[in-house]
């Protein structure tokens, strides 16, 4: 180790008391701290604590209400990406930055065409980008089109838009929420060959364990502002857990004893075949009992969110039996899934959907409206009124039962952080007192602390005797959670294991095909 | 600059106000170049859609149509469906009305041959508009387009229907023949004489009692929950299990239902016959209540009056100006539909300016 | 003190270069030789008409000419609540004992216009357009395809509309539209009765130097060389004596019908059109004129008949 | 009983019939395709056609006449653009509205100048003549071919021939420029293009001044073209027709250019049956016969379209928040 340097070395970017306020919301409040040059920075801090905010001030998103700018030591204003992007910084967001329906190609050159014309350029950087793939074995190719991608891929298409542009400062916001541990692991390898080539990246996530494999430091964000900078070496998980939340981290949760009762969910030979005739679903067979946890491993895009949209209503099988409690579901005869969500939920069947904003929430209602979106029926009076004094009382305990913060019903939903919008979501499918609970990727982008809370929450309800099929991506969730674990590959279960036999090699294989029957 | 930093009194009174000045200013320019005094011809206007009583009937006997096709445009938008449609539907309803009334009139009293016209009414509109919506859920084909296209489909048929079948024996007028008297609306001056010879009916009544249901179905029902779930989130309110094509088929039903009203005002309150083209626009107008009104009921109420005043002042202005046409008054009104349906922002920065200065 | 008059105008307006302005003309030159001035309107809507009708009777306006079928149940109404204003309807028919209802027949001066079409079309093939399909539209054509068919039975009349909304009076790109395509079907004579939208089609006639027939007033004028005539329909002259008999005192109520024989229709000769009537022309044509003034001739009227015999 | 149904005349009726509706949905499709829905394609029409036919009869060139149209509907699409960009207003009610004003502003203008009832003079020789094809004349008499040169191809405008040239143009520009790529990529996911360094918001505006000027020869050819002056709300509904081309050709330039050529089709061959005597039904009335534009559009729409996908951000001004 080098205990001298021929000069100090300059950080890549400095944040000088930095202030951000959105209306009530002081989103980043003096925040200061350094990133050095050529180092992987990480930012950790739970949901809502200012790093998308203060990263999109870096990235000439927002501009700080107060504070100074510092990129390479000279004081910058940036007015808007374009000028970020001319100081060579790149941004990978939360949400992908893609335009779905062109291609790789297309939206690499969007906004550095480098000419009128189009075709003009167009070989030129395709050739470049193959060359790029293959330098860094990124698997593109550059005439896909966006939205035929996996997110895994897409993903793939941010970090080659930034080698493309040689970002010299590369901030990623949650790059890994969507990611398998695969993909993780290659990430990674790209991002250690960057900081070889001298690059500054900053790395915002929730997983700890990142954190401690690739960054040289890290900062630690609690509501707007900075709890403090260590070194990565210095540290360990739970120090930097118990400074993000103040308090320590439960890492094994208590359970009762593994002792299901009777069949809930039976499925039997269920066959899903698209309008292209490709087959999503292919023969899928398995039961849950109440009082158990069955989770759905697998890379995501392999049949598990079809299968839970089967489950919820949202999609008609093509074939095949589901039956819940012994009775056949509704959905014979029917021409479409049109309404049928009602039905199940009806008939005891929850859903925390994947998607959150998409279809778990309706983004311009309130707190309060979205807290018993698919249970309005539940909160009809005579004439098809709303019973307003019941909905509000049921939405303040849901606020207060899990602490959704601001624990304010009128709020938008949108301004909620997603961690918050989770809770929202799980309170309300959980207030229904279901059967059967279908649970998609429960904390996707959700900080520790609430997912520790969320935890708790699902391992409460399997105690409490009700059946639930946890969809994950994320391995550690389903070794926390699962009693039984189905591996799901191609649109068919590939390998079944008990948790006390959980290993991640053979699931990995499972996952990538290996084990069919 | 942030809108949410202003009093709630300076976002929903202050500046609309600005606006509908800002509009009016222009509009004085425009009557001050054609060689007329802005502020005595503002006067007049003012004088004969507001301040004088008969004036005022008139302006509220146009407002009741636009009540009712400004909320069958907010009804759809509600769901998130562009009913561009509602003229038609409202032409169509003239019809439904028109045959009941035609076929009744001599038989039925009153108190049933209304109710059934107008009954008529609603069931023509409201099929006119089933079309669009049953295409658009079942067959996924645009309702803007579909229901630009039932327009004029709907103007050909009626010249079709009216001049090849309603028109009585000797006459030439394109129009069906007069209904009789009991098919008549009960006019307001009958209570309120101060209103003189106005056309002014119940069917503004009608509209008022349309505009609170319209509330609380919207913004008080498991029904109107799930429409305006279904219109500012599809997926999402699939996923809570809302049927979405019965949701954008009933809503069309209901928001043609709402345009068919809308001609049973001018048809059984004022002319007492079916005429071609007498909706005269007032779908189209309507659309653009339902957007300055923002779908809710009092600005609908408040837009569709200022919309009759501008008719009617408007048009007596004219009179009294033959400098200035009626047309002036088409310009005028949407110069106030831009500037307080489409810049409501405008001087929220300036506003706020004036608020932080205080502040410190 | 002078008699006090109004003229309301239909949807078309007082410029329509049609029977709103040839009304405006008739008050015109009452204004000039009498010095009696008149007021205005154009209304929008038949409530508007209404309205309209009663605030200028509450005026004590003593004679108030209402221009349009469109006006007919309005005047009718007001008419009642009215009994010391006088009303004259122009185009439609509307009872009281105050009312004068002036019906034109326009099958008459069609017809005259139908046979200066069928003697100047060389092709055999005469076209028609009308703004919409109206009786009064129908009448128009229906008239002229008598006075065609009359002349020459082999002749073949082309008929085409304009739209069904009220834009169809002012849509002159369709009214040029439908003229091309008529003379791409071999038309080369043609009676355009569509308001604005006939502009568009005496336009589109003379581009490809065909002949055009002007209607209601005289629009001869509009392209010298390329009209054949034009039917004019003497609203003027209604208004025009309407006015007149306020004025002297021998105003009468009832409905007036007014033909080729009592002037209110006729086929419109001039500077402007002479080069393109033949002496031929100009013989047969006042023939027809002279049988139907003198009964030998009967045109026969759409709206009553309900259908065409030609 | 077709006797009088010439195929001929209804194509030749159809590319006379085009251009009006190609030049608006090419306006129409720029501006969608950036994300900003125009509704005010009707009233940009009306103000170019005024303007034009106002100007060219004042200088008696027409050439005069569509520069200063284009001038003026690209100054009411900067408008519309700072109302629905740069103010983040309404798209549709700031297209209503821009409508409804200019359908009242210009003909109260016209009525003011010329006290014609809202119209213009004549245009007389002020109007745009017609190109004869070289050798038009000597192959008239070639069957099909000559007719196809002579009649079909020749003997229009310059506004025609533009019109027609205009398709493949959009397609290149749309496709295979920066500034198409840039205007789709605002258009599908502005938070996208923002994120890549574009600027979304001039990148709208340069749509909007685009679909002005696309817009005014729409008008112009109303106009300038077909009428030779100005009337009263002649556009006649051809820029609502405009965007039903857009929305049937799923905003893409060739589908929705041969969108309006169905328009132009469908409204000859109604011309054309008009008063035929068909077998059995007989003589459908014209009032009938009228529809059938509109009917053919519904059914095809409902019948045979895959389901049109619109930009995804249209009609939503850009913020960037959640
Ligand atoms: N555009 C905005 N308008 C209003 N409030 C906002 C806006 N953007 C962020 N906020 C609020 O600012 C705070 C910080 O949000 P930010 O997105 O920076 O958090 P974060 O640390 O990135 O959270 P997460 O881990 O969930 O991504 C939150 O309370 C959020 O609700
Ligand atoms: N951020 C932008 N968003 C939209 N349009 C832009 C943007 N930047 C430039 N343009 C447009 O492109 C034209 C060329 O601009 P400029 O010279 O900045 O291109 P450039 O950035 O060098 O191009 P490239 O990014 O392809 O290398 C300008 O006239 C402008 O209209
Ligand atoms: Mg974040
Ligand atoms: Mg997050």
């Amino acid at each position: 180790m080098l205990s001298w340097y021929p000069e100090p070395m300059q950080p890549a970017v400095e944040f000088q008391n930095i202030s951000k306020r959105f209306g009530a919301v002081q989103a980043n409040r003096d925040v200061s701290f350094s990133i050095a040059s050529g180092s992987i920075h990480g930012v950790i801090g739970e949901n809502g604590a200012g790093k998308s905010t203060l990263m999109s001030i870096l990235y000439g998103y927002y501009q700080a209400d107060e504070g100074n700018l510092l990129i390479n030591g000279k004081a910058e204003k940036i007015h808007n990406s374009h000028e970020a992007i001319v100081l060579g910084i790149g941004m990978v967001h939360q949400h992908f930055m893609l335009v779905e329906n062109m291609t790789v190609l297309d939206n690499v050159m969007l906004g550095g065409e480098g000419g009128f014309r189009l075709n003009a350029n167009r070989k030129k950087v395709e050739a470049e980008l193959r060359e790029i793939c293959q330098r860094y074995s990124l698997d593109v190719d550059p005439l896909d089109k966006i939205e035929d991608l996996s997110v895994g891929v897409q993903q793939r298409v941010e970090i080659l838009k930034q080698i493309y542009r040689s970002a010299n400062i590369l901030i990623l916001d949650e790059p890994t929420a969507v990611l398998t541990v695969q993909e993780t692991q290659s990430l990674f390898d790209v991002l250690r060959l960057f900081k070889e080539q001298g690059k500054t990246i900053i790395l915002i996530t929730h997983k700890l364990q990142e954190i401690l494999d690739i960054t040289d430091e890290v900062t630690v964000m609690r509501a707007g502002t900075v709890v403090g900078s260590v070194h990565t070496r210095d540290t360990s998980k739970e120090q930097l857990a118990e400074m993000m939340v103040g308090r320590p981290i439960e890492t094994q949760l208590p359970r009762a004893p593994y002792n299901p009762g009777k069949v809930v969910l039976d499925v039997q030979n269920l066959n899903l075949i698209n309008s292209q005739q490709v087959s999503l679903l292919k023969d899928i067979s398995f039961n849950i009992r109440a009082g158990e946890i069955v989770a759905l491993a697998g890379v995501s895009g392999n049949g598990q969110s079809e299968l839970l949209e089967i489950l919820s209503g949202m999609r008609l099988p093509g074939s095949g039996q589901i039956t819940l409690d012994g009775a056949a579901l509704p959905y014979q005869g029917k021409k479409d899934a049109d309404g049928l969500p009602a039905r199940y939920r009806e008939l005891g069947i929850a859903h925390v959907a994947e998607d959150r904003l998409r279809h778990a929430v309706v983004k311009n209602f309130s707190v309060l409206m979205n807290s018993f979106l698919g249970y309005q029926n539940k909160f009809r009076k005579a004439l098809g009124l709303l019973d307003k004094k019941a909905i509000a009382e049921h939405c303040d305990k849901m606020i207060r039962d899990f602490d959704v913060r601001p624990a304010d019903p009128a709020l938008r939903i949108a301004l909620l952080s997603g961690g918050n919008q989770q809770k929202v979501v799980m309170a309300r499918e959980m207030a229904a007192s279901p059967k059967l609970i279908l649970v998609g990727q429960p904390t996707r982008g959700v900080d520790i602390g609430t997912i520790e809370s969320l935890h708790a929450r699902l391992l409460a309800l399997r105690d409490a005797g009700v059946a639930i099929l946890l969809v994950s991506v994320e391995l550690e969730e389903v070794r926390a959670l699962a009693d039984r674990i189905l591996v799901m590959s191609g649109g068919c279960i590939t390998g079944e294991l008990k948790v006390e036999e959980f290993d991640a090699t053979k699931i990995g294989l499972l996952m990538g095909g290996l084990h069919k029957h | 600059m942030n809108q949410a930093d202003l009093p709630r009194w300076a976002t929903s009174v202050a500046m609309p106000l600005l606006n509908l000045l800002s509009a009016l200013l222009v509009a004085a320019g425009v009557i001050y170049l054609l060689g007329e005094n802005p502020a005595e011809s503002m006067g007049i206007l003012i004088n004969s859609a507001v301040l004088n009583p008969e004036g005022l009937g008139y302006t509220l006997f146009y407002a009741a149509t636009f009540i009712f096709t400004g909320l069958s445009v907010s009804i759809a938008m509600q769901a998130g469906l562009f009913n561009i449609g509602s003229e038609g539907q409202m032409y169509l309803g003239g019809l439904g009305a028109t045959l009941v009334l035609l076929a009744l009139d001599h038989t039925l009293p009153g108190w049933l041959l209304i109710p059934a016209a107008i009954a008529g009414a609603v069931l023509f509109g409201g099929l006119w508009a089933f079309v669009p919506g049953y295409l658009q859920a079942k067959r996924g084909s645009h309702v803007v387009v579909t229901t630009i296209m039932f327009n004029f489909i709907s103007a050909s048929l009626m010249n079709y229907v009216i001049v090849s079948h309603l028109i009585p024996d000797g006459e030439q007028s394109p129009a069906s023949r007069v209904f009789a008297e009991s098919a008549w609306l009960p006019k307001l001056n009958s209570i309120l004489p101060v209103l003189g010879e106005t056309p002014l009916n119940i069917s503004f009544v009608l509209a008022l009692v349309a505009l609170v249901i319209y509330g609380i179905a919207v913004w008080r029902t498991s029904w109107g929950y799930q429409l305006r779930a279904a219109g500012l989130n599809p997926h999402a309110a699939h996923y809570a299990g809302i049927s979405i094509s019965k949701t954008i088929i009933v809503t069309m039903l209901i928001s043609g239902g709402l345009a068919g009203l809308a001609a049973v005002n001018p048809v059984m309150g004022s002319t007492h016959y079916l005429g071609l083209n007498f909706p005269a626009g007032a779908g189209f107008i309507g659309i653009a209540i339902a957007l300055m009104g923002r779908q809710h009921p009092v600005g609908i109420l408040l837009s569709s009056i200022l919309f009759g005043a501008l008719i009617q002042g408007g048009f007596d202005l004219s009179l009294e100006k033959p400098n200035i046409p009626p047309e002036t008054f088409i310009f005028i009104q949407g110069l106030i539909i831009l500037f307080c349906g489409a810049m409501e922002n405008l001087y929220a920065p300036v506003l706020s300016a004036m608020f932080k200065r205080k502040d410190k | 003190a002078d008699p006090k008059f109004a003229v309301i105008y239909d949807a078309g307006g007082k410029f329509d270069k049609s029977f709103n302005q040839s009304a405006s003309e008739g008050a015109e030159r009452f204004k000039k030789e009498t010095k009696i001035g008149f007021m205005e309107v154009q209304v929008a809507s038949d409530t508007q008409t209404e309205q309209v009708l009663r605030n200028l009777a509450r005026k004590k306006v003593d004679l108030i000419a209402a221009i349009g079928f469109g006006q007919a149940q309005a005047v009718q109404n007001v008419a009642k609540e009215f009994p010391a204003t006088r009303f004259v309807l122009i185009d439609g028919v509307a009872n009281g004992a105050n009312v004068s209802s002036v019906l034109f027949k326009e099958q008459e001066g069609s017809y005259l216009v139908g046979v200066a079409a069928a003697l100047a079309s060389k092709s055999k093939k005469v076209g028609f357009i009308g703004g919409m399909d109206i009786p009064l539209i129908r009448n128009f054509s229906c008239g002229y395809a008598q006075g065609v068919k009359a002349t020459d039975g082999k002749i073949e009349v082309v008929q085409n509309m304009v739209g069904t909304t009220t834009a169809a009076w002012n849509d002159p790109a369709k009214g040029g539209e439908l003229a091309r395509a008529q003379i791409e079907r071999g038309v080369d004579v043609i009676f355009a009765a569509a308001g604005g939208s006939g502009l568009g089609t005496l336009q589109a006639v003379k581009e490809k130097g065909k002949l055009g027939i002007g209607v209601d007033s005289n629009q001869n004028y509009l392209h010298p060389g390329n009209m054949l005539t034009s039917m004019v329909k003497r609203v003027d002259q209604a208004i025009y004596d309407s006015f007149m008999q306020v004025k002297n005192g021998t105003w009468k109520a009832g409905i007036v019908y007014k033909g080729v024989k009592e002037g209110g229709v006729d086929w419109a000769l001039d500077k402007d059109n002479r080069s393109v009537i033949s002496a031929d022309i100009e013989k047969r044509v006042n023939a027809a004129k002279q049988d139907i003034i003198n009964g030998k001739i009967n045109v026969v009227d759409f709206r009553e008949a309900k259908k065409c015999p030609a | 009983m077709f006797d009088d149904f010439q195929f001929a005349s209804i194509l030749v009726s159809t590319v006379r019939n085009a251009p009006v509706l190609i030049f608006a949905a090419m306006a129409g499709l720029f501006a969608e395709r950036s994300g900003v829905v125009d509704l005010a394609l009707e009233g940009k029409m009306l103000a170019a056609a005024f303007v034009s036919a106002a100007v060219g009869f004042a200088t008696q060139n027409p050439w005069l006449g569509i520069a200063a149209g284009i001038a003026v509907s690209a100054a009411i699409a900067l408008l519309q653009g700072f109302v629905s960009i740069t103010q983040k207003g309404n798209q549709l009610v700031a297209g209503i509205a821009l409508n409804i004003a200019l359908s009242g502003l210009t003909f109260v203008l016209a009525q003011f100048f010329f006290m014609q009832g809202g119209r213009t003079p004549d245009l007389g020789a002020a109007r745009l003549s017609t190109i004869v094809l070289p050798g038009a004349e000597a192959v008239a008499g070639v069957p099909v071919i000559g007719w196809i040169y002579s009649s079909l191809l020749s003997g229009h405008t310059i506004l025609t021939y533009l019109a027609f040239a205009l398709i493949p143009l959009v397609h290149w520009v749309i496709y295979h420029t920066r500034f198409g790529l840039r205007l789709r990529a605002v258009g599908e996911n502005p938070h996208a293009a923002d994120a890549a360094g574009v600027n979304v918001e001039l990148t709208r505006f340069m749509a909007m001044l685009t679909a002005g000027v696309l817009c005014s020869l729409s008008g112009a050819y109303l106009s300038v073209v077909q009428s030779g002056f100005f009337l009263r709300d002649m556009s006649a509904g051809n820029g609502y027709l405009a965007l039903t081309a857009l929305v049937f050709g799923n905003w893409r330039p060739v589908y929705t250019a041969l969108g309006c050529l169905m328009f132009g089709f469908f409204a000859a061959l109604q011309v054309q049956i008009e008063g035929v005597v068909f077998p059995v039904i007989g003589k459908v009335p014209g009032s009938l016969i009228q529809m059938i534009p509109y009917v053919v559009t519904v059914v095809v729409l409902a019948g045979l379209m895959a389901k049109s996908v619109a930009p995804k951000a249209i009609g939503q001004p850009f913020v960037k928040s959640r």
